[in-house]
């Protein structure tokens, strides 16, 4: 057990997978895989496995994807790290032939396969294309790929052990925002289911469901609220595909109550699909959003701070409905 | 568009004799177009193939024969369905014309051994020749086409996604440009691993304007892959000639921006697609880096055939009388024909003295008789279950049915 | 007024409208912009604009889209008309730049263009990357796009006079499907709206919502309900983006009811954003999604048509909702 | 990657007169690293390129001049803001040491009448240079970079999204790869329409590697387009050299593939690429189609910038230290600041009696002023009305607010 970054969590599940899999690969392009904490040695997957197997290319994330797709095909391991600045330039390699391979081969294509994918939404200063957040919905719509979007580094640990060894594709959401926690996380490998979400705090007044990067913000709020009395189950998503409908539609059955939080624009934000799921199968429940308003987040850190759902318009949009 | 004009009309040369599947084909389409008129070019090839075909043993030669018959068959024997079977399903984008090109090349790969030994081959929307020429069980590929349970791809794929791992085959895809980076990825990972593999990767000329052209020669040289792009150039991506998107005669000359190795070939002669075929194999498994081979080709058929088509009429076969932009002109489709690969392949192998005629009809006979027999196999076996479609999304489980509400 | 099918309707609003504009420019790629209807001219936009202002291009859709996009920005009228198999190639395309160039230039960018996006999701014996129809969810999360989804001839040819004179980028979404309806469609030009559902048969026992190439089924199916004696109020989206909340709210408000149909998979669907929608602001209706399942459609009929929602799925779940 | 070898090291001649600006330059950076060491080498050009430059007027020939000053100055005043004051909020991919590849382009273009007349550019994430040399208001892109509601864009782009199309500066764009995509669509639209307007785009050497860069080249080809490529090589795309992503030492042999012009020039000597910029341009209004023009260039900064930066540090000015694949060595960046756009310009006018010294140092110290002054005014710009937020979306009315739920 040692304090750990996101980076660093993830890099040590990589790197055990890698010393385990000579034929394991790593594909990226900005961002070296490179991370320390203090106390344990630093893990350069470029140096240690070499340029043969770890590599760093051109301005084509198209082509990353389709790389570790192809290795997939051909028996190897492989996870690519994509920089959000090129998150949907891949995104037709992953909803026409990662998604569907398996499908329209009656099985016959293997793709043991990560494709991690940075997103950013928590940076005032950068316009649309550079703080967006917008991906979850776009890749957990796609079906044969699990969508993952862990909230912590021990979370990301786990999950990236699980993606590594799962014999399907998994993308696995990187919300750069949670880069700065850091918090104790196991040395040894230990696997997180990828279908489960995480009951975080257990209440009886309401149900609060986020994900990803909007989680910090969720939890603030979930403390103040319990704070002034409000009994809050709040649920991290972790997985958006599948989407674990049981302990939504558990928490709600009891609640009555339904408030989700999405970074994401407000139409068709992953919360929608909670909101659906649990519509379906819990009578009489209230329910309400907290999303990204449906605009490309403008530079301008007055407005963009102002767009950005945070934990002072979660405390309200709750008592609003609890109230 | 003045680049249009250094793009000079493909004729092709006489060839007095004939194979029976030639000449039933000049009798099919008999009835669509005026009589034959033919130029006095070759199709034409440059750049320094070896000649090793001719050192092949007198079996691997036959082989090479055999599986140009065996495709030619069974496109023949899917067309006759078609045409004569009002409830058969399957629909086909024909390969006839260019097999030699698949089975020249496949004469170059190792087809045995699986995703970690074989050689793998990444095909297109229009995969029958190159799977059968990679060895994929052609009972379960015409199973395939009709959406059968027991179909190469228990019915969930049809003709444009059949894959077969066992042999290399690594899956046709309907979309075009994809293919070939995701093939880059095939051969990254064989070049990481340090396994002798080579990666074919099948491309239509319709493929050189795709951004996907440039991700993947660019990748292949700077990391030095595995690779092999075998560009079927057959003049036309659906209704429209190739110089509507390539600026260039021959798309080969590409390979020199990136410094490697391009090559034209008659993709009409298997020898000389062999030969090239064997050079760039050769080059990659020696660490080596990637090959561009340009196979001058022409498909015999419409783009595409399906159940219900009527020969000189939209969607069957011969010529696109419904063609927009550009056509194919049936001086053209007849030149090329001309020089049919079932031919060349059965002329020069009895020159050679490896077949007599006789020996030539009876394989032949032969490749009609076994698809002949693989369809009617196909014709016998159970439909699909419906819930099965909720298979095959993950390896494991199904997803849950949400048609019902 | 004559009978036109979906694509001579089309046609014709583009051909008006290349008469009045003449910078107005179409992109398209195998669809020539060709269509007849018995005692009407054929309609050609290649020979009568000529091949500087209609082309047809290498299979690039990618660049189809941004060619359209940096014609608008140059300040020329322009329609891209992008077949199905390329409709996620030029995703990136419309989600990073035509989406967001007017807010992040603040206004500075104008973008008076529409990119038709086929769709298909119909034709049983092709697979997954041949019969999708997903892209709904997709391009309608995208903010600053409008993404509309007309279901018949009519509102083709109406939208279609409204996208193009539209000053912002609309995705205007082709299901395929509609080829085949043939109807009596005003030969002057017309204006549908591009933000408003349109409420195809009235009812108070359950509101029905779907769009685009579902609603042949769906209308099939309200009539069946209607003969049984069911109530039933239907609405065509029409829209996606902007969604029309207030015709939704208000119907369900009424019938308490919700029935949602998509062609679309079932994760992140656009009935789980009318149910979400719905949700937020009625109490105690009762929710159900007909949806496809979240699996790629397989080639075989058999699996495929079972898997396609149709008249009766919906028939079924309307009845076991209301009943 | 046995082919980077190829790609000789960039080194440049000694300069012995300096500009103000490249002296304090070297100041900045003395304390970081070791003595000046320089080759003998000078950046290259080649192509058939014109002298059209010395037979300009002079005061064309001062406005260039004018122009480089002017842009440096924007970038060394934001430099001392970002070193200085600490609530500064601005950042920059700053142009610094690039200042003659746009100001020689635009010298050739007609930068007014709007979208309908003028010559349009598209720019890139590093735009400042671009957007100055087009006639955009300095005041305002100040403001702009510092999210200001009277910026250039109301504050909702900053920096990477500046745009002003009433003098035909279609924006920068953040993303690498569609910008020269989007670019050919507006030259399409010219060709359609029938005005003589050109295009031009600027792209880094980083765009060689995206799939776009085919997808540019090979339809203003087809299509024969009033296009022009820009390509800024300063050999790195952030942290990378260039031979990691591209297999030639000149990007601009990439044009021969499509049939097209293409030509290297110094990025350095402001008149050697006007003359190219030139050449392109009279070809593209007079209906011949495209350029690739590679302009040899370099940045003198650290790839990127923002307030807090200090100096030899991550983040900051002059190298990248922590860079991990490969990195600028100190003597690239000294030999290549021994090559100052600003001195080369200088000197030229200086022996061609178009200007004296004086006249020069005077011109320096008005575009220092200038700049000083409009940083100034952009900071008592007010800031942005954050429901603003919800506007301009699109053209008319405001989005709905959903972050309160
Ligand atoms: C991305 C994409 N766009 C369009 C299509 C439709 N399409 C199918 S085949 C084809 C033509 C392909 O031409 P070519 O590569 O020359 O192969 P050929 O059919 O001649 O064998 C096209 C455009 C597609 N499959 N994928
Ligand atoms: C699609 C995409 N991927 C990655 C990035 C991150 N990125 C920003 S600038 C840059 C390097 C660009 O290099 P080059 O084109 O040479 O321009 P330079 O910075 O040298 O001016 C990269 C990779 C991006 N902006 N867009
Ligand atoms: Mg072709
Ligand atoms: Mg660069």
């Amino acid at each position: 057990m040692a304090r750990k970054s996101f980076m660093y969590s993830v890099l040590e599940a990589v790197q055990y997978e890698m010393r385990q899999d000579k034929n394991m690969i790593w594909i990226f392009e900005l961002t070296p895989p490179v991370a320390s904490t203090p106390g344990k040695p630093v893990i350069n997957l470029e140096t240690e496995f070499g340029r043969k197997r770890v590599v760093n290319t051109g301005i084509d994330e198209n082509w990353m994807a389709g790389c570790v797709l192809g290795a997939g095909l051909a028996g190897s391991k492989a996870v690519t790290y994509i920089p959000y600045q090129g998150n949907c330039m891949c995104f037709q390699m992953l909803q026409n032939h990662a998604g569907k391979l398996r499908s329209m081969t009656g099985g016959d294509a293997g793709m043991p396969v990560v494709f991690i994918l940075e997103m950013t939404g928590q940076t005032p200063g950068f316009a649309g294309q550079h703080s967006d957040y917008e991906i979850d919905t776009y890749y957990a719509h796609i079906p044969g790929l699990k969508t993952v979007i862990p909230s912590n580094p021990t979370d990301a640990k786990g999950m990236m052990v699980s993606a590594i060894r799962d014999p399907n594709p998994v993308v696995f959401l990187w919300a750069d925002a949670l880069r700065t926690l850091i918090e104790d996380v196991p040395d040894e490998q230990f696997t997180t289911p990828l279908d489960k979400a995480a009951v975080r705090t257990t209440g009886s007044d309401i149900t609060v469901v986020g994900s990803g990067g909007g989680m910090p913000e969720v939890l603030k709020a979930t403390e103040q609220l319990q704070k002034a009395g409000m009994k809050v189950e709040t649920i991290d998503l972790r997985s958006l595909k599948p989407m674990d409908t049981e302990t939504l539609v558990k928490s709600v059955q009891k609640t009555k109550r339904l408030l989700t939080v999405d970074q994401s624009y407000y139409t068709l934000c992953p919360g929608a699909e909670v909101i659906a799921r649990v519509a379906e199968n819990v009578e009489g429940a209230r329910y309400k959003r907290v999303a990204f308003p449906d605009a490309p987040p403008p530079a301008s850190p007055e407005m963009f701070l102002w767009m950005r759902p945070n934990a002072d318009h979660i405390v309200g949009a709750a008592k609003k409905l609890v109230g | 568009m003045g680049e249009r004009d250094k793009h000079p009309s493909r004729t092709a040369e006489t060839d007095r004799t004939s194979s029976t599947s030639r000449r039933t084909f000049l009798k099919g389409i008999a009835g669509a177009g005026a009589a034959i008129s033919l130029g006095s070019k070759v199709a034409w090839a440059n750049g320094e193939i070896g000649f090793w075909a001719k050192d092949l043993t007198a079996e691997q030669l036959i082989h090479m024969y055999t599986t140009i018959q065996r495709i030619r068959w069974y496109e023949r024997t899917m067309v006759d369905k078609m045409l004569t079977e009002p409830n058969y399903r399957g629909y086909n984008h024909f390969y006839a014309g260019q097999e030699a090109v698949a089975t020249g090349v496949s004469a170059a790969l190792k087809n045995t051994g699986g995703i970690m030994e074989a050689d793998l081959v990444y095909s297109t929307h229009r995969p029958s020749g190159h799977a059968i020429a990679k060895g994929v069980d052609v009972r379960k590929m015409a199973a395939e086409y009709d959406f059968r349970a027991t179909g190469l791809n228990k019915g969930y794929g049809g003709e444009m996604h059949i894959a077969d791992k066992s042999v290399g085959f690594m899956g046709a895809d309907g979309m075009i440009g994809p293919g070939p980076v995701i093939a880059t990825g095939s051969a990254f990972a064989i070049r990481a691993r340090g396994s002798k593999q080579v990666v074919v990767n099948y491309g239509g000329d319709g493929t050189y304007a795709t951004p996907h052209f440039h991700s993947t020669l660019n990748n292949a040289t700077l990391l030095k892959l595995p690779f092999i792009y075998v560009l079927e150039n057959n003049l036309y991506h659906q209704y429209a000639h190739y110089s509507y998107s390539t600026p260039m005669k021959d798309i080969a000359t590409a390979a020199k921006t990136y410094g490697i190795s391009g090559v034209v070939v008659d993709g009409q002669d298997v020898f000389q697609v062999y030969n090239a075929a064997k050079e760039a194999v050769e080059r990659a498994r020696a660490g080596e880096g990637p090959t561009l081979i340009e196979a001058k080709t022409y498909r015999y058929y419409n783009h595409w055939g399906a159940p219900g088509a009527k020969p000189g009429e939209l969607g069957a076969f011969g010529y696109d009388p419904l063609a927009i932009t550009s056509f194919r002109p049936e001086r053209e489709v007849r030149a090329w024909m001309a020089r049919d690969p079932v031919d060349i392949s059965r002329n020069a192998l009895i020159s050679w003295k490896v077949l007599d005629r006789a020996k030539a009809d009876a394989i032949e006979a032969a490749a009609k008789k076994e698809m002949i027999e693989a369809f009617a196999w196909a014709d016998k076996q159970p439909m699909a279950k419906p819930e099965d479609g909720l298979k095959n999304v993950f390896v494991e489980g199904t997803v849950p049915p949400r048609q019902f509400g």
